[in-house]
């Protein structure tokens, strides 16, 4: 028996450790240096219908313990990644779940729509909470009704379960998430980035081309366990958890805190073996805790 | 083939105003294919600082399984490198990035290096192999002022040098476009790594001319994965932002837009 | 002529740098450290209306490059304050910056009123984003109506003029920072806490006995800065900024982003001489900057 | 009075399982008044780990201005603390607290020192000061297993020593509370240092005895200012909640709750 395997709407993983989406681009990079099939899944950069340049550089900050980022959503678009992305990746043994971004709900329908008939593509990663982007993005995320609408829109076209990404820019994340499991989403993903911005210390002007950016890496880390935390005893779908991980004990927090999975986002730059590095790990992890099967670990902070 | 190497430093000095020389060792020499190639740098085992730096490879020795690296100890990162010692271990991930291509210029040819402050580290490699296929090198090499100068001798070795600084205290005063008008026309290629308005500069006056320049941008990954370090193209395609990590960070003048 | 002077609504600073409520108690145990009389003020530790003992232990946690608390407001009451803490502070030449703290717009409008007249208290801070505490606190400051109308009542009846302190854990922090404004604000402190988790490695559980707590230090400048930046460009009124202070380049941040003062908190904990230090080395950080003033230095980001 | 030190390491070594022993060296040594005072220790410059960690004084050397203590390297401070070379410099900041009072004891008395693992390192100090004033000191010194026994023979040099530990691999088998038994009440004055289970075991065992107890909280400042380190006193008062860095960490018997 696999003691890290989990089944998740629309996902087989083989264990519950993936790439987050933006953090590992379409595969091919980190395919050079490792086997991709030892994934639990990979999240693949936001996909949008037409092409996208994104912002002007500096794109990315380094702040303690954390970098900002606005990449502003660069992708070669909907075709792009059908034909020039995905079939790449079929030569693995790996579960693709397609993060889809948009500026309007007709964007995100036509999009989901296709990206989710792609052979590999086991589940859909709604980007309602990208910080980066002028219009849609973070708008869909922080509004419960249109999230909702949003959501119902998209799972009316998709072939696969939806996860929708909340982001943590909000007063009330809860609120956000039962919006979005009301409007039909399968799982939710958590936490996207948090609005940050840095400053040059000679001119005072933001580092970042784009003036703000979004926070990620250890920073973060207790602001998306609390999240994780509060969402998952509220909603009765799975969560995917993320933020802040750098290794196999953040894992153990992150399912602890109620996620049924973890996405590593940030440090895949860092260390970019960190994936299976912590897959490796977690075998032994499970024996110091004494527990058997990884899913034992869900949720186990809400008990007493 | 890209690694991910825990290379110890064999030597670390000063050689300048904050600048400093390393020698790592490890097997990741042995993956190195040009010179210009970079390496990307993790300076602790902590998540503070968080990301890694890049620097350039600015020689190799392949017989020994060492390179060296040459650096301004700057910011936090760069500051923590410098207080490494000899015997320390490195996290390093490389070799990265296509360099400079020495076959495009030819045995007997002259090339003309032009280098910038901390961008004149990878010119030196690039010189000495250039040398050893018998090409031609004249060095052009620019800096703020005296305390910053480095590797006079060593470039000088090798062939032609010229030092300038902004402020006149070493060599000719001045900028490298200064030397580069008297040196003339008559080279087969022109290498380049330093600052944009410098690269700016020379692609300006050496119009029409094989060239091959260097780039830098912020960078999250290194491999081509993150879309954090791009550059725009003269192109208007998809193509216009082409990634100075894993597409260069030497690309042919007339590339980039600058 | 004093480069580091600054003038604000009820404070005269002899430089813009202070500690941060509940990171200096009621100064005695800094006084027997340095003269406080070096300081541009203090904000001392909330008061209540009635004495509270607070929230159980464990009460603090460390998370990369922060540390989350909750202490939930422990202190010695408006009467005990008046009494035992106020009247220490008068030997010293500083403005004291005295946060309020309640359960009920009447403990607030109880509190302002009798601790405003004391002779050393310059300001209020209004305390609306405390997350450590189950009634009050970061209820007044999500919702923008209620924060308005906490500012007019406390506004109505305090001695000195009234700043607030607005909580980060909400979606659109300017609607919030407009809301004060309109009730009378004279001026604005920012951030408070953000409110993350970290769970027990063994068991699962929170560290923290309150389950969640209040993230400071430098993990969250970056979203500091940026609020910093966001509200300054939208009101009229100063801000005192805070948020991760570790050494002088930050206050150079804060200010560039729209600060007119600083509050150092958490980081008086890891040095407790970092005020004075920071106010040392300011002349010298403005001369490497070609600045005569301090005050050039504010809402520099904002411009082009 | 308490002050900011850049104390020099002159001595690191192990001397059990993830035991370190440590010297170090500057004036904050002048300041200490008492056995069971504690520092608090900026284990790195940079603000990654955050917070400094609090470690009880171990034996104090007045003439030569050095001071020691004996630490678990365990999560990440302590960890970067064990790695500290001679010649290093740690910010400490210190002395704190107020410690164990030797005067509760007179001279021809007998105290018993009692310790926990961790917590043996301040009876240890306390030891030698009771043993100079003439005080007869017992020691109960209990341990998880012989790999983390430390100080055994420092403290039979002092006076009588009984080491336990839990899984009998070293002395006698069980809790202090086993030995405490038979040692009988005959005694004026007890003094302990250990985890909780431990000190409400004593305290009861004990009851009416004059007795000290040190304990631990997690900490913030360190010196009384940011209400973290605080625990619950029998009395329903102002006073419910006291701080155990300033209050502390020594307390008599019978105030905490526990
Ligand atoms: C391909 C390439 C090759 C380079 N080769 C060299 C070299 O051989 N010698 C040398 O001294 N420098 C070189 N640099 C520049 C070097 O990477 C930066 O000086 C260094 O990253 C600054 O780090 P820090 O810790 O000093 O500064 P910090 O201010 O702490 O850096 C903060 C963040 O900004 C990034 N950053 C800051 N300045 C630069 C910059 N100029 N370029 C890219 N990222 C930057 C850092 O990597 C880090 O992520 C190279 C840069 C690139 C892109
Ligand atoms: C007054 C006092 C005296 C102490 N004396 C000693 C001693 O002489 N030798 C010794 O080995 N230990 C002693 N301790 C315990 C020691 O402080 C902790 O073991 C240490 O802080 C753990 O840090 P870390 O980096 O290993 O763990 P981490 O897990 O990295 O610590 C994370 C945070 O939790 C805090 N923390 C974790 N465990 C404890 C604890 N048991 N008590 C207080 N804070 C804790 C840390 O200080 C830090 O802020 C003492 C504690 C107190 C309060
Ligand atoms: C450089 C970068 C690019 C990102 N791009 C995307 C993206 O395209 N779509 C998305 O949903 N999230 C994106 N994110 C957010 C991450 O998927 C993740 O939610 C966040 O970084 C927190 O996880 P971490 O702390 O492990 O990085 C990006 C993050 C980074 C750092
Ligand atoms: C231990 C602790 C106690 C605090 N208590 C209060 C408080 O009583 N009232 C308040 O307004 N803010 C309180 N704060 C928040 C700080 O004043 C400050 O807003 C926040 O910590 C961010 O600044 P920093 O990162 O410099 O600590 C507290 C913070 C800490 C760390
Ligand atoms: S640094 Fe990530 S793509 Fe170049
Ligand atoms: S640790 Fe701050 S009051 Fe004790």
């Amino acid at each position: 028996m696999n003691r890290l395997s989990i089944e998740l709407p629309g996902l087989s993983l083989k264990n519950p450790i993936m790439p987050a989406s933006g953090c590992f681009g379409f595969g091919k990079e980190y395919g050079q240096l490792y086997d991709l099939s030892l994934l639990g899944a990979i999240m693949i950069k936001a996909t949008t219908l037409e092409m996208r340049l994104g912002n002007p550089t500096p794109r990315v900050a380094e702040t303690a313990s954390g970098m900002l980022n606005a990449i502003g959503l660069q992708n070669p678009g909907l075709k792009g990644v059908l034909e020039g992305e995905l079939p790449w990746l079929e030569q693995f043994d790996v579960p693709i779940i397609a993060n889809v971004a948009g500026t309007e709900t007709a964007d995100y329908v036509e999009v989901a729509k296709a990206v989710s008939q792609a052979p590999n593509v086991k589940a859909l990663e709604l980007n309602i909470s990208c910080p980066n982007v002028k219009a849609g993005g973070i708008t869909f995320g922080t509004d419960p009704e249109i999230a909702k609408e949003l959501t119902r829109a998209v799972k009316e076209v998709s072939s696969v379960p939806v996860y929708v990404k909340l982001s943590p820019n909000v007063t009330d994340i809860v609120e956000i998430a039962q919006a979005v499991e009301a409007g039909g989403a399968d799982g939710i993903t958590m936490i996207n980035t948090l609005i940050g911005m840095r400053l040059d210390q000679k001119t005072g002007r933001p580092v970042i081309a784009n003036g703000t950016g979004g926070l990620s890496g250890p920073a973060v880390k207790p602001v998306a366990i609390r999240m994780v935390y509060e969402v998952s005893k509220a909603v009765n779908i799975p969560i995917i958890g993320m933020g802040g991980v750098t290794e196999t004990a953040d894992i153990i927090d992150f399912m602890s805190a109620g996620a049924s999975a973890v996405a590593v986002g940030t440090a895949n730059f860092v260390n970019p073996f960190i994936c299976p590095q912590i897959i490796e790990q977690l075998p032994a992890k499970l024996d110091e805790l004494g527990i058997h099967h990884i899913s034992e670990l869900i949720g186990r902070s809400h008990r007493l | 083939m890209i690694i991910q190497d825990r290379m110890t430093v064999t030597s670390q000095r000063q050689i300048a105003q904050n600048i400093f020389e390393m020698k790592l060792n490890g097997k990741l020499v042995g993956e190195i294919t040009s010179p210009g190639q970079f390496v990307h740098i993790r300076v602790s085992d902590s998540f503070e600082p968080l990301l890694r730096r890049p620097i350039s490879i600015a020689s190799i020795d392949q017989e020994i399984g060492e390179m060296t690296i040459i650096y301004r100890a700057e910011g936090r990162g760069t500051t923590i490198l410098s207080q490494k010692r000899t015997g320390d271990e490195v996290d390093v991930l490389g070799p990265l990035g296509n360099g400079f291509p020495v076959e495009e210029t030819s045995q007997g040819e002259t090339a003309i290096l032009i280098g910038g402050g901390i961008g004149v580290p990878p010119l030196y490699e690039l010189s000495k192999q250039l040398m050893a296929k018998g090409v031609k090198c004249t060095h052009v090499l620019g800096f703020q002022s005296k305390d910053v100068v480095f590797y006079e001798e060593e470039f000088s070795k090798l062939g032609e040098t010229h030092i300038l600084t902004v402020d006149g205290s070493q060599g000719t005063a001045g900028f490298v476009t200064t030397v580069m008008a008297e040196l003339g026309n008559d080279f087969a290629t022109y290498y380049s790594c330093g600052p944009m308005p410098m690269l700016e500069a020379i692609e300006k006056m050496y119009a029409g001319k094989k060239g091959f320049l260097s780039f830098e941008q912020r960078m999250g990954c290194g491999i081509g994965a993150c879309f954090a370090c791009v550059c725009q193209t003269t192109e208007r395609s998809e193509k216009a932002y082409i990634k100075v990590c894993s597409d260069g960070p030497v690309f042919p003048a007339g590339v980039v837009a600058i």
